[in-house]
């Protein structure tokens, strides 16, 4: 590599520098306007331009900078544009982008949070539990000021939601991580002809090799070129395997992928991928060092180093201080003595050592364990490394510390389609490396069905000396601002075990999630117990997500299924009301509900009924079906009879109603209610498959087969007389409760019941979908003379109600039992058997349930809200009210409701509080009709 | 009967005060111990197992309410490691049967007076608790608990969407959503406290009375002769007691296996996340039954999700992506410009629930064996007064009028509590 | 108006909103917008659907071997798919559902085994998917593997597709292009309409009207 | 997300399912008590072992089926139709 020449903070062009020259892009920065390059971070293009402070530090206010250079950076946090808590040292440079520091109020220069640094001693972890505590009034102005001090950017209330995305992918063999290991497994993996999915976090291939020597680059060519001849590799940069879950359900998130849908650029999206197996080759994390000062800018990881100065072509200072124990800070210093860097090392390997940095915004002394104190502007330490195991410890891993090598290993608790490959496994060559990822993936393969597996070569376990701490206290966690003396008292109040420290003092629970902080948290809990195996400390859990992923992506496009009924069109055209019914919309009414209620009774008016659940049921056993499902007789029903039926479950709770005809000698139509259907099918369905398999029926849902619309009205007679052919619909030739097929509209296959749930005359016609919109314009162009009009749920739902007809789940709950529902009249407790038989045999013989009445405030202008609660005395609940309309028909207010069974005598006076706490009464009625109690209106 | 008349007599070696968070920070004092390390005794007066709200919170008012103080509470693992240390936190008493009401509110009253009682900040922040409703039946719900609530005395209200988007203004409260809303419960003095610093705080308290707190210690069986508690053999060797509380959750089916019990408790995972910090927006506790969601901010402004539970039951707290994919997708449905922050992390607790969404309290067949299970996604918010209650169950041997619904034999008897109507997500 | 009424002349209809030009063939109303992107997807609800119930080891079996999960091409345009353990579906041209559930019934009308025919060309909606892109927008969609080794041409499956259950059978086209027919619930066909539409957005999907 | 093996349709994510419960046989309603009944339908096991369930396969064959699952580990080692589908084959075999 050709020595450079340096202007300014940015280096002379140099290989392996990821910026395009020719491409610079301006972008602005806490107010101020930046230049940059395409392929600059948003932190590397800073740095460049002379900025150390990104941000400050969560409780203390402390000034913070680079630190790891990475998307973990808990320094380099920043608002972009709308987006909050953008990782700077990771995210790449856009044209225009609007970046601002968070956590820096007023300002990033000037921030009185800072005096917090004075207060620091009183702020020690947990101080917040042991003050404000009296006067407890004071409390929630104490909270307000608490909350001032949360950390992140800002969200606005009508930010743009941006395109999210997601897709499925199944692969033989994914692999978490791109460096060499990485893409040897893949490629190996391919090799076995298995399907590949190769995911790395950062923009390029490569992982360390990026940023390393020339024999690094060419390394790296090679592979990078080895891994684009397969086809069956699909790689994905920018993106992360954020977890592994139960069977290899593996999520990966793709940031920015590059694509744009309808001009909307995707922000993220998430890849559920189901793959044979998953290897693991995430590599090392530098770990920082904990030491007084360790927090100041222009203190940095060697990596950070190496990644400014060979990525991004930065200059991160003129004079530096190397504290290095291994092989890449000696790289680092090299590197920095090769752009000109002025470096003193401090070589830990001869016990040589750091005690504490010194300076405001910028680091300017620092202080050896010698007492020798060296000035710089640059900090460098390489004191080791935490081992990227998250992914590992989701498969069922604990991970186990090596005093050794200094870091965690995996161990063999691992699951079988889990494989680890490279540095996680131990230390090596690029080249020892690269093999030990290729067995991993032709393993991997092998697991999955391809090929066969191959042993990995054992990695050494390289010496490397056990830097955690110096002789001061530092910062541990650099997000939560949590420093080792925090850990030490904690520990001493007794909060001993690392799952306490970590709750008492939130190490390793901020926005980095202890990637960098994890392993110096244990080293320095070990500290505080006095022991030297990490091991009986134990690691605290890594949860999911690996990095965090945006709501958004997590959410995707949101399909919600949603019904329509084949009138749809015409409701919206008649100004319908929409009523989301479940799944189904609905006209809930044309405009006045009280109106249509009005012309239904006087002549005739129709409602699109679709939504009513439908089973067709064939075979000769469908009776005994009938009997079980149903708590009343259903043994000798005629050929085109229909049948009202009431299901309790097997707890005797009312579970659903309908009516049930038969067409045929082995031919039955059951509808249910819209929202029971599909719990009613799966219930026979239950029934036939798990106790009566030796019954023949033979079910079929046919709800939406049919368009469904209810004819009523006394004119309902004369207006199908009109449309319907191959029926004779006299009273005494089609009589009410029975059942006919016939031709509508000229729309053969259809089949109507007359039935009363509104109380009139009525029809219910059902036709085959398609021409449900053709048959219901029929009928308002033959009945137009008639007066027919369209009438929603809310008229029948007032209909059903003069009517007395009770609604389950509205005037039935959760403990609602079949004779609490006034059903005593249609259970048949002499059939052998029926679902929910015991129950009702014993409540049969109680008195001690709330009864199902109709009742009517005595002020009939007063319609108490639904819910009210029928009382005694000043608190007692001795009911309530489950349904209450206003009447157009009886001009006065009607009720349904549950009362003691006391208070359940026709003529009682009940008191009823309505919400605004007024007590009004209520006369229980007789039965539970307000309207034509004997039901001869449905008869004519 | 005063729940802190003992309490106020007794004296912390250090008192938790502004005034001595200075003195220890110029004096560079350690703390002591928030709670010591026993060796296991031989015997104790009560063995409670489970060292989470409950268990604690019963020894404490053993301690405090009835002087008994010859008391062991075991676990498994780590003071408040389970459902006390993985719920989110919410405090209401807005339920739907007198009963439920009585009882949650005597819950609230205590945890409003528990920061003083405990001398440790809870941080109980009352912003008010909303149960948003997206159709006619679940705003009816809303209703029939409102006015329940009101005949108990609750402050609770059912409101329209003009003054929910008052309260939260990142509401999308236009009608053409796919799930409109119609209205909320409104109920102002629902919360959120910080869990951890209730566990801790009935931990310090419950140790300075003389009750013995053993983690790392797990019960592997419980002896009974002629059907009576007479021991507790742990990892740490056996224990003669005649009295044993189970106060374990989601392994509650477990410790009554020991016994010989079953019980109608299902074991599901109920899972939670956090998001990354964001600037404080939310200012009250959200719930939304029909999307399975609640969501709430905290100080540190982070958001904090829970859901239902699992569809089918487990005892793995190992975490689902659906669980967060579904989630997203139904928060952005409530407020869709949060679609760019980021979820920081999920996690999973386990619960016990039961067919009418209300707990078992009180005594079993087996005597001397107490349970104080099947606390479902809903047991931390009942964690001061079910131990205040077990701990009167224990002392006096009399079943508490405020739990005498929740017992065992409701199920044989058919007579379960009507909680259904508004459980579901509640919470 | 008065009067005796005048009876419109019947046009049957897909639940889908039928995209312009729109005309009435063989009494549907249906789109003959023509397509010639690389993605395309169809509205089929016009094809007649004739389900049938029988003993998963009886006459009717013997007589049609396409097994549950697996659909095959017969004479006279028709496609029977094995859609449940013991049942069939059988998608035939347009108009011919009475003709084909006859036949049906009368093929083992005197085996005296229990068979049910059923006609739901009215309850389902039927889509085709078709490109060489219909893998990338159904993997947005549904968790199957659509990899030739799992699902080979002729596969049919019935899975969440959009949160919706939906029954899908691979049917390539003659010239080999990768095919999907997707069939759901009637009252639902919009939604799963929607769906392969947004799905299908990032490849360009283009609406055409069903083969005339 | 698990995968559930089912019996007709192969292994699909277990989100396609419905878990009905701990499989349990019905008393005789003719004979049963209010103890028996009730604890048929409330009572559980519960355990933290290899359990027996009925699984409900919504989204695919729309067919019950029995399987062997372990609840720490939620691993599936067997699933079969259920019981009374076992019986009759066995029966019309023999």
């Amino acid at each position: 590599m050709s020595t450079a020449v340096t202007t300014g903070r940015r280096l002379a062009p140099q290989a392996g520098e990821v910026i395009d020259r020719r491409a610079p892009l301006s972008f602005r920065w806490d107010g101020k306007t930046y230049t940059g390059f395409v392929g600059d971070t948003i932190v590397s293009a800073l740095v460049a331009s002379g900025v150390d402070v990104f941000s400050r530090s969560f409780k203390y206010k402390r000034p913070r900078g680079v630190l790891s250079a990475t998307f973990h950076d808990p320094g380099c946090t920043v608002q972009v544009g709308d987006e909050p808590n953008v990782r700077a040292a990771h995210r790449r440079l856009a044209a225009g982008m609007e970046v601002s520091p968070e956590n820096v109020w007023p300002s990033l220069k000037f921030d009185v949070g800072a005096a917090n640094q004075l207060l620091g001693r009183f702020l020690s972890s947990g101080f917040y539990y042991k003050t404000f505590i009296k006067p407890q009034r004071l409390w929630p102005a104490y909270q307000q000021i608490l909350g001032r001090f949360a950390a992140g950017g800002v969200t606005a209330a009508d930010a743009e939601h941006g395109y999210f995305d997601k897709r499925y992918i199944h692969v033989d063999v994914c692999v978490a991580g791109g460096g060499p290991a990485g893409m040897a497994a893949a490629v190996a993996a391919a090799e076995s002809g298995a399907s590949v999915l190769l995911v790395d976090e950062e923009y390029e291939l490569g992982g360390h090799l990026r940023y390393g020597g020339d024999a690094d680059l060419a390394a790296l060519a090679e592979l990078r070129a080895e891994v684009a001849v397969h086809e069956s590799i699909e790689v994905m940069t920018n993106a992360a395997v954020t977890g592994r879950y139960d069977m290899n359900w593996i999520a990966v998130v793709q940031r920015q992928p590059g694509i744009s849908v309808q001009g909307h650029a995707i922000h993220e999206r998430l890849c559920k991928v189901r793959a044979g197996s998953l290897v693991v080759a995430a590599g090392l994390i530098e770990r920082p060092y904990v030491f007084a000062g360790n927090d100041l800018p222009g203190v940095m990881l060697s990596t950070a180093v190496r990644r400014l100065v060979n990525l991004h072509a930065v200059r991160p200072g003129d004079n530096a201080v190397v504290f290095t124990a291994n092989a890449d800070g000696d790289a680092c210093a090299q590197d920095l003595r090769r752009i000109g860097v002025g470096v003193t090392v401090v070589d830990a390997r001869t016990d040589a050592n750091i005690r504490r940095a010194e300076g405001g915004k910028r680091v300017k002394t620092v202080e050896l364990a010698d007492g020798r104190r060296v000035d710089c502007d640059l900090l460098v330490t390489a004191v080791g490394w935490t081992a990227a195991t998250p992914l590992l410890n989701m498969a069922g891993d604990r991970p186990q510390y090596d005093a050794t090598a200094a870091r965690f290993f995996p161990t063999d608790r691992l699951a079988a389609n889990v494989v680890v490959a490279g540095a996680l496994a131990g230390d090596g060559s690029t080249s020892e490396l690269v093999a030990h990822g290729a067995a991993a993936g032709a393993t991997a393969a092998a697991r999955a069905g391809h090929g066969s597996e191959v042993p990995a070569p054992a990695l050494a376990r390289v010496p490397h000396p056990e830097l955690y701490r110096s002789t001061t206290h530092g910062i541990v966690d650099f997000s939560e601002d949590v420093s080792s003396k925090d850990m030490f008292s904690a520990k001493k109040e007794g909060y001993d075990s690392i799952e306490l420290v970590k709750r008492y003092t939130t190490v390793t629970m901020g926005p980095s999630q202890g990637k960098l902080e994890s392993a110096n948290a244990v080293a320095i809990m070990a500290e505080a117990h006095g022991v030297s195996d990490f091991n009986e400390i134990g690691t605290t859990v890594w949860r999911p997500p690996y990095v965090p992923i945006t709501l958004g992506a997590l959410g995707g496009r949101g399909f919600e299924n949603t019904r329509f009924s084949p009138m749809q069109p015409w409701h919206e055209q008649h100004n319908a009301k929409p009523l989301v019914a479940g799944d189904w919309i609905r006209p809930e009414h044309y405009g006045d509900p009280a109106a249509e209620v009005a012309n239904v009774r006087r002549s005739v008016g129709i409602i699109d009924v679709t939504p009513l659940g439908k089973l067709d049921l064939r075979g000769p056993d469908v009776p005994k079906l009938l009997n079980l499902l149903y708590v009343n007789k259903w043994s000798r029903l005629p050929i085109g009879a229909v049948r009202y039926g009431v299901m309790c479950a097997e707890d005797g709770v009312v579970m659903d109603d309908g009516v049930t005809g038969r067409l045929g000698e082995n031919h039955y139509i059951m509808t249910t209610t819209s929202s029971g259907a599909a719990t009613v099918w799966e219930w026979t369905e239950n029934w036939l498959q798990t106790e009566h398999p030796d019954w023949q029926i033979h079910v079929t849902p046919v709800t939406t087969g049919y368009a469904s619309m209810n004819v009523a009205g006394p004119k309902s007679r004369e207006l199908l007389g009109r449309v319907v052919s191959g029926v004779d619909l006299a009273n005494d030739a089609f009589p009410y409760m029975h059942v006919r097929t016939a031709t509508v509209a000229d729309i053969a296959g259809c089949f109507m019941w007359r039935i009363g749930f509104t109380g009139e005359l009525s029809y219910e016609i059902h036709v085959p979908a398609a021409y449900g919109l053709h048959v219901w314009e029929a009928l308002f162009d033959a009945g137009f003379d008639l007066g027919v009009v369209p009438f929603g749920v809310e008229a029948q739902r007032i209909m059903r109600l003069e009517k007395g007809h009770f609604i389950v789940a509205q005037d039935t709950d959760g403990l609602t039992l079949g004779f609490g529902a006034d059903l005593g009249w249609c259970i048949k407790l002499d059939k052998d058997d029926f679902a929910g038989k015991p129950e009702l045999v014993w409540q049969s013989r109680r008195d001690d349930y709330q009864r199902l009445v109709g009742m009517q405030p005595v002020d009939p202008t007063i319609v108490p809200a639904e819910a009210s609660q029928i009382v005694e005395g000043t608190k007692k609940i001795v009911g309530r009210v489950t349904s209450s309309r206003m009447s157009p028909t009886l001009g006065r207010s009607i009720c349904l409701g549950f009362v003691e069974p006391r208070l359940a005598t026709p003529g009682t006076i009940v008191t009823c509080q309505l919400p605004d706490r007024r007590r009004v009464p209520l006369k229980v009625i007789e039965g539970l009709a307000h309207f034509d109690p004997d039901g001869a209106r449905m008869r004519i | 009967m005063s729940t802190n008349g003992l309490g106020r007599r007794t004296k912390y070696p250090a008192k938790y005060s502004a005034f001595s968070l200075i003195k220890h920070g110029l004096t560079k004092a350690d703390w002591p111990q928030a709670w010591r390390k026993h060796e296991l005794k031989s015997s104790y007066d009560v063995v409670i197992v489970g060292a989470g709200v409950h268990g604690l919170a019963t020894a404490y008012y053993l301690a405090t309410n009835h002087g008994i103080t010859n008391v062991a509470i075991l676990d498994k693992g780590y003071v408040g490691g389970g459902g006390s240390g993985r719920n989110t936190a919410i405090v209401r008493s807005n339920y739907l049967t007198p009963e439920g009401v009585r009882f949650y509110d005597r819950s609230v009253k205590l945890y409003e007076g528990l920061a003083a009682d405990l001398n440790f900040n809870i941080m109980f922040g009352q912003m008010g608790h909303l149960t948003l409703a997206h159709n006619d039946s679940s705003l009816r719900t809303m209703r029939w608990r409102a006015e329940v609530n009101k005949l108990e005395g609750i402050d609770s209200e059912v409101i329209g969407p003009d003054d929910i988007k008052k309260l939260v203004p990142y509401m999308d409260t236009s009608e053409n959503t796919r799930y409109p809303i119609l209205g909320a419960l409104y109920h102002p003095p629902g919360g959120t406290v910080r869990h951890d610093a209730v566990n801790w705080g009935y931990a310090r308290g419950a140790d300075v009375r003389g009750c013995e707190i053993h983690q790392q210690t797990e019960v592997q069986s419980i002896e009974t002769v002629d059907d009576r508690v007479v021991a507790v053999d742990t990892s740490r060797g056996r224990i003669a007691t005649s009295t044993v509380v189970n106060c374990t959750a989601g392994w509650a089916s477990l410790i009554n296996a020991m016994v010989g019990l079953k019980m109608p408790l299902v074991t599901h995972p109920l899972q939670a996340a956090v998001t990354e910090p964001v600037k404080k927006f939310l200012n009250a506790v959200v719930v939304s039954g029909s999307l399975h969601v609640y969501v709430s901010q905290t100080d540190r402004g982070e958001l904090v999700f829970g859901a239902s539970t699992d569809p089918y039951p487990s005892y793995s707290m190992r975490g689902s992506l659906a669980f967060t994919e579904e989630l997203a997708g139904h928060v952005l449905e409530l407020m869709p410009g949060i679609a760019k922050m980021r979820l920081l992390r999920q996690w999973a607790g386990l619960c016990d629930m039961t067919p009418d969404f209300s707990p078992i309290m009180g005594i079993t067949p087996v005597k001397g064996f107490l349970v104080d299970v099947g606390w479902g996604t809903y047991g931390f918010k009942a964690g001061p007064v079910s131990g205040e209650s077990m701990a009167q169950l224990v002392a006096t041997g009399i079943t508490p009028e405020n739990i005498a619904s929740f017992d065992l034999a409701r199920f044989p008897e058919g007579r379960l509590v009507g909680e259904k109507g508004a459980a579901a997500v509640g919470h | 108006m008065s009067g005796p009424p005048i009876a419109p002349i019947p046009v049957a209809r897909s639940p889908i909103v039928a995209t312009p030009p729109v005309e009435v063939v063989a009494g549907w109303e249906v789109s003959t917008h023509r397509s010639t992107a690389a993605l395309r997807v169809s509205d089929l609800t016009w094809l007649c659907k004739v389900a049938v119930k029988a003993d998963a080891n009886g006459a009717f079996t013997a007589r049609h071997p396409t097994t549950f999960g697996s659909a095959r091409r017969l004479p006279g345009d028709l496609i029977e798919i094995g859609s449940d353990p013991g049942g069939w579906l059988t998608i035939g041209p347009v108009g011919d559902a009475a003709a084909l559930v006859e036949r049906l019934t009368d093929e083992v009308a005197d085996a005296g085994e229990m068979v049910s025919v059923i006609d739901l060309t009215h309850g389902r909606a039927l889509l085709r998917l078709t490109g060489p892109d219909s893998v990338g927008a159904l993997a947005k969609l549904c968790a199957i593997d659509l990899a030739d080794a799992v699902t080979p041409n002729l596969a049919a499956f019935r899975s969440s597709v959009g949160s919706l259950v939906t029954d899908v059978v691979r049917d390539d086209l003659v010239d080999g292009t990768l095919s999907y027919l997707l069939h759901c619930e009637r009252s639902s066909g919009q939604h799963l309409f929607s769906c392969l539409v947004d799905a299908g957005a990032e490849y360009g999907i283009d609406i055409a009207g069903p083969p005339i | 997300m698990i995968q559930v093996p089912c019996p007709w349709c192969g292994p699909r994510n277990s989100m396609e399912f419905r878990a009905v419960g701990e499989s349990k046989s019905r008393p005789d309603v003719s004979t049963t008590t209010p103890e028996q009944w009730r604890h048929y339908l409330y009572t559980k096991s519960n355990l933290a072992d290899w359990v027996t369930e009925t699984w409900y396969h919504r989204a695919g064959c729309r067919r019950y089926f029995a399987v062997e699952r372990h609840t720490v580990t939620n691993d599936i080692r067997e699933s079969r139709l259920p019981a009374a589908q076992l019986r009759r084959q066995s029966d019309s075999g023999s």
